[in-house]
């Protein structure tokens, strides 16, 4: 706080009563302790775990490796303010190693990306563009390239009705739902086999 | 997990992590529990304090979890078999197995095929090997005058060149439902299982395991005793591995070592023993349940492959049914996913629009796949939340193969190396690449997180648990759910107007979710539901998969999460009621776990034939003979009413099913319901696990003529070259590992402050002895190569890493952590430039657990000093 | 079998549970997770058993997220084995630290490769924390009262009050309190002062995966340390484990010089500089008095012979 | 920063210096922890030297002012006045100094929040607010006294400059005392010493201050025959109490940070030889009972100069004493 180290803080007047009111001679006086209850500040007085700021806490689970450990996730707003361990769940009770432990870190993190990036090709830049534009465009190659691969028979006429020139890679970090409808879609409605994850690294 | 599949019958871990504080001992081998799953680990601790228990770590590095062992052992990487192939000798010579449990709960009474010969008699090699096709015809290795299907994924018995016609196959895979395989209850049959085990297995003296793991004997015997000590009636011992047996050629046989001491020592499915495989990602679990995998459908159903006899529907369920065991009801649970999947569309006349899944053609894994992208033939690329340009092999050829893609997408939460691969990289930093030549265009998604999401995770024990959407996702994150819910409405209008019979499956595809909110996020609830499974048009939640039909009046996901979502409004992955600590302990109403919410599998085995517990101290699943059911603290995996004196009546056979099952087969899923300790079929490498030595090894085999996995994956190509045996150039053995502090691919902790700082630059660790041979002391700036590629790091002199001798050579050995890139606060050159692509001959992993390399002190940018 | 280092699961305890909706935080959510119910006026510890130490640093990343403590740039290794924040600091309120001893002084071999101790051995790990000493050098020095003794008797830098004069820095006996040259303020642990007045465990302890950090009364942590080292030693054949940080046991190492009991104590297996802490410091206070006398005496002496040569010079002409 | 009363940080801020990558080959081999500090180093720098100098002599000037207010004659008077006038000078200077050293200086007024009599600093505070009001009141009455020859004054001074030469005495001291009740083994191992080897430095400092500020001319010849006589007194103490502070480092090992550079140059320098030479010219002029004539000043000023440099040398060589955890465990060891 650099404001407050050169002393441009507050105005005067409001420092003046707060130095009077965290003025511990008095107390000394009256015979408060030193050490204890002279001593101790508005500051302290006041202060409260900011776990009772939040108006949501939800049930979650790490996202780091497959132990499942429960967490806790506290919100206020739709500001996540603090995640830890849930001390329901009968893996963690309360625990998390350091990944866990740092999930609020990975959340609220300024390097997050939160805007859609494209790079064209041979260019040399990053630009930013609309979500809806870049599903547009998603879809717009995948049937491209769907189109010009696809293959319904191979020799001997057995069918096949697959695609090899598209494929999709990751799933061991998503949601059991997410991974059903990425095989659902890819495979089952797109015709696409190669599909895999990290289950095998 | 093909080999814990082909030993019990699922490919998931045995049992909850809870349950290791019930072990009286516990072996950690081919995992870092320690640092990797800490919190698992925590379990370990408290069996420990609770009961004394021996805690053991088996590895080539002295690690975090070493440091909390009793007894540590050293071996050199990728001997793993022969270290366990010695403690399954040290039980059969000693007379140290759990005889009842072994004689009723597993094959070792079985009689083999005339047949059938072993590495013993063919120097390392198994009967039926076809060397031009670097493979193996498995007809010798089948029971006595009949075929038994692998419960797990390769349903069919491969025959190779056998000569037999379809139908003398035919008769010899449906001879099991005439009659029980043929048994010696003495084991005294020299072609019993249990004598061909012992025999295979003589060769593994303590003093070979010495020259070949480097273990010193008495350490390898002190863990053999420890086992034995703590095994039987009265005690139960647990086995927890992870990528360290994975990562290997012969991981998937590393495993099945394993599981073949678990169940002579009769520790698998009671309570403190089990095999818990430790998985690395929050629901890597869940993505082979409900598999982004090229060779799977949900629930461990096969994909249909054009190089099998699955032309239709009815020669799929031919070829994948097994007439015996529960895998006998695979067919409603392929008609339920089409049902689900086509809905309407689908009908029995059509077969259920069979013709509409995709066959493969090969190997559609991420090693090829690799390659595939390279050569040109893949030309797009969706990635989720993966990071193949630090986590994938030979990442040199994986970032050549992304700069080659025509169109990219990456969905992320931070701009990963694959991402930025076309500007940051190092061929784009030493000028292999330009800019400026590569034609990728990239679409960078911004990614959702737990929180900010709903849905389910199953974690490494089958456990699904629900996360909760607290607030919204930042800016244009999304989730992956929105993303492919929204792509797929986008490519059905593109289809909208084809008549094309190849767009019909798209056009079908029953994709109608409803949506929440203003940007339109589909029901995830409603996904469950579907994957649960509900009645035919009605969509009533089903609550069992007991009652899938094949006739299209039900429609599963995946029929094995059935009863997550078992009736309106109950979605059980929510449920979170704990036991308390008078309570059973397995935390019933904690989530729900696959199968059917049985939290211990095989739990049938935990009583004795006749159906008691083994012990007071290790109840858990007893006969009930008044209420005439299976009771105890879990939901049995076995037939509920089923008495242990039941008989199969094999006068009415043919018998099907579970009804060629007697009350004493607590595998369920195998055809014959016995735990495999030699497995007749669903490996490609072997019915019993044999050591190897990893495609790149300092030495010859010291046990066999057989240098390496005879079926290895290769591909042997100019991007993609291999060590020979014994490469001077590449003196050095070479693993790779994660660290507590950093993820995977280290996305997720490499831009977080707080765990990059703890861990904040890539290393290479190596012995004092090997520091002094090179003049390389910590902080020394270090080049590792292999022929795949250069890259430098920083010297970590450290005794945790030890020379060993190995067969009269002193070998040593170094190790890398591989979370390390460009990006982030952490950075690190990438260790996987060092990998090759060369597989598992059984699920195509790769060996970066065991490889060589050479080390120098030094810049990558300086040439190395004249000596 | 009795030693309750690991806290039983009790669901029942800890108020507002039920399903998986939760209206707000779990009142007194400490109960749940390490058995206690906080309450001021009774004094509060941790105790950090290094036996079950598994060097995670989970501690570290918990209090830094709860506290919101930046990490330390650059990001550089140091090479000293897996220490990588190498000291406390007024950003780091929790460093674990990493002693390698596979090789003996003087071995040739690993000594400890092949049979480890029960519990920790061949890798010693160590989350180090502020002591929160019953008299607190660095309390007793501050002169602004910025530094001062809870509810829970934990002793805790007010930032509302410091004005940076950093005395309390040097009078550490355990190097734990520092200047952060942002803020110009003095921290350190504070015990996670805020989540005890609202019934919660300290971050670092509540996340401890093996329950090496401990938190609870002092009495019943001294009773639960006792115990540990008492079975370590018998139960478990470490004959090296001790206490450090509690007047009596072992000679109190830590307690000595007038510090008394360390609140955060620990159970050791090596020898405390091992560690980087001290086998006997000492209370800094306790020099006051004497340093001022000998002073006073000092001007006194001064003052005196001042005056005899006032007085005597006056006297010539 | 949930610590009450703060604010939180934002990520990936320095904010303390790392020890970054020492090269393994450099650090030492011993039984510590990889060489790295047990403690903490005092975070003060030459503000506080300064201070130390400026405080003491201040203090022991008052002091001095007072017992030749008491015990001399009117030929002392202008002694008298010119202890009062340093002193105040002195206690205008401090707080200044003070202030500007501390990290957060717009809370000054915290030092004067609560009375911690276990504090130094805390006595230390309240000593310089007494010891700078005393010495403000003493002075004003000198002035008036001086200007306005009214003797109501100078016995207002004389009551004054009692208490205040009583405050003059720990001004001259205490800085001695905070420095020993820290942890930091150089100064924890002197606490009676270190007092009172700051008491006499500061009383040569104020000696060697108050000579150079007398009246030329032969008025004031007697005055500075008498100062000289004190300053050899003191000096002498001085050798004798830092001999006594050095073996006591030496025999506890304690000394390698004064033979390190630039500290060994400050104290072998610094301290010893400009203690010794001033103590040779003033035994000289004390013995010769005459002026030396230049050499009389310059001694006055390697009086200063010594006494400065004492406080640097003490202050820096304990903060390197500090960071070595050698000490710091030889310091705590039973």
């Amino acid at each position: 706080m650099p404001t407050e180290k050169h002393g441009v803080g507050r105005p005067l007047g409001e420092r003046v009563r707060g130095a009077l009111r965290d003025w511990s001679v008095p107390r000394q006086v009256r015979g408060q302790d030193a050490e204890r209850a002279a001593a101790e500040s508005e500051g302290s007085r006041r202060l409260r775990p900011r776990l009772e700021e939040a108006d949501r806490v939800g049930t979650s689970i790490c996202p780091y490796c497959a132990v499942g450990c429960g967490q806790l996730v506290y919100a206020r707003g739709n500001q996540v303010i603090a995640i830890e361990g849930d001390p329901r769940n009968p893996i963690n009770q309360g625990t998390l190693c350091p990944k866990g432990s740092a999930t609020f870190g990975w959340m609220q993190n300024p390097n997050r990306l939160t805007t859609v990036k494209y790079r064209a090709p041979f260019s040399d830049h990053w630009e930013e563009r609309p979500l809806t534009w870049a599903m547009e465009q998603i879809a717009q190659r995948i049937k491209k390239t769907r189109d010009a691969t696809f293959v319904k028979t191979i020799e001997d006429g057995v069918p096949v009705n697959h695609t090899t020139g598209i494929a999709e890679l990751g799933g061991a970090t998503l949601d059991n739902e997410e991974n059903y409808l990425i095989k659902k879609l890819l495979a089952g409605g797109l015709g696409m086999i190669w599909i895999e994850n990290q289950a095998r690294i | 997990m093909p080999s814990l599949g082909a030993s019990f019958g699922r490919g998931a871990a045995t049992t909850p992590q809870w349950d290791l504080a019930n072990a009286d001992c516990i072996v950690v081998m081919g995992s870092n529990m320690a640092e990797n799953h800490p919190i698992a680990f925590r379990f370990a601790l408290q069996a420990k304090e609770k009961n004394g228990a021996t805690l053991i770590h088996v590895d080539p590095r002295f690690t975090r979890t070493s440091a909390l062992a009793d007894l540590y052992a050293p071996v050199r990487a990728g001997s793993d078999i022969a270290f366990l192939g010695g403690i399954i000798r040290y039980i059969l010579e000693g007379d140290h197995y759990f005889k009842e449990y072994v004689l009723n709960y597993s094959n070792a009474a079985t009689i083999l095929e005339e047949g059938y010969q072993d590495t013993e008699d063919l120097d390392g090699l198994f009967s039926g090997f076809v060397s031009s096709e670097k493979a193996y015809d498995g007809t010798t290795w089948q029971y006595r005058g009949m075929d038994v299907p692998a419960a797990f994924s390769e349903h069919f018995t491969h025959h190779g060149d056998s000569g037999l016609s379809p139908d003398e196959q035919n008769v010899r895979a449906k001879e099991i439902q005439h009659r029980p395989p043929t048994t010696d209850p003495t084991l005294q049959d020299p072609r019993c299982v249990f004598q061909v085990l012992k025999r295979h297995y003589a060769r593994y003296t303590p003093e070979e395991v010495e020259r070949v793991s480097g273990c010193p004997r008495e350490t390898f015997l002190a863990v053999c005793e420890a086992l034995v000590r703590n095994s039987g009636r009265e005690r139960t011992t647990a086995w927890c591995y992870a990528v360290g047996w994975t990562h290997h050629t012969t991981g998937v046989q590393m495993i099945r070592a394993a599981a073949i001491v678990q169940t002579l020592l009769g520790n698998i499915g009671r309570p403190g023993g089990g095999i818990l495989a430790l998985r690395g990602h929050a629901s890597i679990q869940g993505s082979t349940d409900i598999p982004t995998l090229y060779n799977l459908l949900p629930g461990y159903l096969t994909q249909p492959s054009a190089q099998k006899r699955h032309a239709t529907l009815a020669e799929y369920l031919a070829a994948e049914t097994a007439p015996t065991g529960w895998w006998h009801n695979y067919p409603k649970y392929v008609v339920s996913l089409l049902r689900a999947w086509y809905g309407d569309a689908a009908a029995e006349t059509n077969d259920w629009r069979y013709d509409w899944l995709p066959k493969i053609v090969g190997d559609h894994s991420q090693l090829p796949m690799t390659l595939a992208m390279q050569d040109g033939s893949i030309k797009g690329l969706l990635l989720m939340g993966q990071n193949p340009a630090v986590g994938g092999h030979n990442t040199p050829v994986v970032r050549k193969g992304l700069a080659n893609l025509e169109w990219l997408v990456v969905r992320e939460v931070f701009e990963s190396e694959s991402a930025s691969f076309w500007y940051r990289s190092p061929e784009v930093e030493r000028g292999e690449l330009r800019t400026r030549d590569i034609g990728t265009e990239i679409f960078l998604l911004p990614a959702a997180l737990p929180g900010e999401k709903e849905g389910t995770f199953t974690n490494t024990h089958r456990l699904i648990q629900w996360h909760d959407q607290v607030v919204d996702p930042p800016g244009d994150c999304r989730s992956e759910t929105w993303f492919f819910y929204h792509l797929g409405k986008r490519l059905k209008a593109l289809y909208e107007d084809s008549t094309d019979p190849r767009d019909a499956a798209l056009r079908h595809l029953t994709w109608d979710y409803p949506t929440k909110g203003q940007r339109e996020e589909p029901d995830v609830e409603t996904i469950l539901r579907e994957i649960n499974g509900y009645t035919w048009p009605g969509r009533h939640q089903i609550a069992d998969f007991k009652d899938l039909k094949d006739d299209g009046s039900t429609a599963a996901g995946c029929w094995i999460y059935t009863g997550v979502f078992p009736e309106d409004g109950h979605n059980t992955t929510r449920d979170r009621v704990a036991d308390g600590p008078e309570g059973p302990g397995s935390h019933l109403g904690w989530a729900f776990a696959w199968p059917s919410n049985r939290r211990l599998m095989y739990n049938r085995a935990s009583a004795d034939p006749a159906g008691k517990p083994w012990s007071e101290r290790k109840r858990y699943l007893w006969w009930d003979a008044r209420a005439a059911r299976w009771v105890g603290k879990d939901n049995p995996d076995f037939p509920a009413d089923r008495p242990p004196d039941f008989e199969p009546d094999w006068t009415r056979a043919p018998l099907t099913g579970m009804d060629a099952h007697d009350g004493r087969s607590p595998f369920m899923m195998a055809g014959d319901g016995k735990a495999w300790l030699f497995a007749p079929s669903g490996l490609k490498d072997g019915p019993l696990p044999t050591h190897y030595e990893p495609k790149e090894s300092p030495v010859r085999n010291p046990l066999y003529g057989q240098q390496d996995n005879p079926a290895i994956k290769t591909w042997d190509r100019p991007d993609n070259p291999y060590h020979a045996i014994g490469d001077p150039a590449y003196p050095y053995v070479i693993t790779t590992y994660r660290l507590t502090e950093h993820h995977a691919g280290g996305i997720p902790t490499r831009f977080v402050p707080t765990t990059a700082e703890l861990q904040p630059e890539g290393f290479l660790e190596l012995s004092p002895e090997l520091g002094a041979q090179l003049g390389i002391t910590t902080g020394d700036p270090v080049v590792v190569s292999t022929a795949r590629g250069s890259i430098e790091s920083k010297a970590l002199v450290t005794d945790r890493m030890q020379p060993l001798q190995v067969a009269g050579h002193t070998v040593h050995q170094v190790g890398m952590p591989w979370h390390f890139g460009w990006q982030g606060y952490a950075t690190g050159d990438v260790a996987n430039t060092l990998t090759s692509i060369v597989g598992d001959p059984n699920s195509s992993i790769h060996e970066g657990k065991a490889f060589t390399c050479n080390v120098r002190k030094g810049r990558l940018d300086q040439a190395p000093a004249q000596s | 079998m009795s030693t309750p280092v690991w806290p039983e699961f009790v669901p029942e305890r800890g108020r507002a549970l039920g399903s998986d909706a939760l209206s707000g935080p779990i009142i007194d959510e400490a109960e749940l997770t390490a058995g206690v119910r906080v309450e001021a006026g009774q004094t509060y510890g941790f105790l950090t058993d290094t036996t079950l130490c598994i060097g995670c640093k989970a501690c570290e990343v918990a209090c830094k997220e709860w506290n919101a403590l930046p990490a330390e740039e650059p990001f550089v290794m140091t090479g000293n084995s897996y220490d990588n924040t190498s000291q406390l600091s007024a950003t780091t309120w929790r460093h674990v630290a990493f002693v390698e001893k596979l090789v003996q002084a003087g071995a040739h071999e690993r000594a400890s490769a092949t049979h480890g101790s029960a519990f920790q051995s061949g890798w010693l790990m160590m989350s180090d924390v502020c002591k929160h000493c019953t008299h607190a050098g660095c309390l007793e020095a501050c002169p602004t009262g910025a530094l001062f003794r809870t509810e829970f008797d934990t002793v805790v830098v007010q930032a509302d009050i410091c004005n940076g004069c950093g005395y309390c820095v040097p009078a550490c006996p355990f190097g734990v309190v520092a200047l952060d040259s942002n803020d110009g303020k003095a921290h350190k642990c504070t015990l996670c002062y805020d989540r005890l007045k609202g019934g919660f465990e300290p971050a670092c302890a509540k996340a401890c995966p093996t329950n090496s950090i401990q938190f609870g009364p002092l009495p019943d942590l001294h009773a639960r340390a006792n115990e540990r080292v008492a079975s370590l030693r018998q139960r478990h054949g470490v004959a090296d484990a001790y206490l450090y940080g509690v007047q009596g046991a072992d000679g109190g190492q830590g307690t000595t010089g007038g510090i008394g009991d360390l609140q955060a104590f620990f159970v050791l297996t090596d020898q405390p500089e091992v560690y980087n802490l001290p086998s006997a410091p000492s209370l800094p206070s306790r020099r006051v008095r004497p340093g001022l006398l000998a002073g006073l005496a000092t001007m006194a002496g001064v003052a005196i012979a001042a005056a005899v040569v006032f007085a005597a010079g006056s006297e010539r002409p | 920063m949930t610590d009450p009363g703060g604010e939180r940080a934002p990520y990936g801020r320095r904010t303390v210096a790392t020890l970054g990558d020492v090269p393994a080959a450099q650090r030492p081999a011993t039984s510590t922890y990889y060489g790295l500090p047990a403690l903490k180093p005092s975070d003060w720098g030459w503000l506080i030297a300064v201070y130390f100098f400026i405080g003491g002599m201040a203090g022991a000037a008052q002091v001095i002012a007072q017992v030749a207010d008491l015990a001399g004659r009117k030929a002392d008077r202008p002694l008298v006045a010119r202890g009062r006038y340093l002193a105040l000078a002195g206690s205008l200077v401090s707080p200044v100094l003070l202030i500007a050293d501390l990290h957060t200086p717009s809370r000054w007024y915290n030092m004067l929040r609560i009375v911690r009599l276990t504090s130094a600093m805390s006595i230390g505070s309240w000593t310089l607010f007494s010891f700078g009001t005393l010495s403000g009141l003493a002075a004003t009455a000198q002035a008036l006294a001086d200007l306005h020859r009214a003797p109501v004054w100078r016995t207002v001074a004389r009551i004054v400059g009692t208490p205040a030469a009583v405050a003059g005495a720990l001004m001259a001291t205490y800085t001695g005392v905070l420095l020993a009740a820290t942890s930091t083994p150089l100064w924890a191992s002197v606490p009676r010493l270190l007092p009172t080897l700051f008491g006499l430095s500061s009383t040569s400092a104020a000696l060697g201050a108050l000579s150079l500020l007398l009246p030329h001319g032969r008025s004031a010849q007697p005055v500075r025959r008498r100062l000289d006589l004190l300053s050899l007194l003191s000096g002498l103490a001085e050798v004798a109490v830092l001999r006594q502070v050095e073996s006591a480092w030496r025999r506890r090992a304690l000394a390698e940070p004064l033979d390190q550079r630039p500290v060994q140059l400050g104290f072998r320098v610094g301290v010893r030889a400009g203690t010794a030479a001033s103590l040779v010219i003033h035994a000289l002029q004390v013995l010769g009972g005459r002026s030396l004539g230049p050499l009389g000043p310059a001694a006055s000023l390697m009086a200063l100069a010594s006494s400065f440099i004492l406080r640097a040398v003490v202050l820096f060589a304990g903060k390197r004493s500090a960071v070595r955890p050698e000490d710091a465990f030889r310091m705590a060891r039973t």
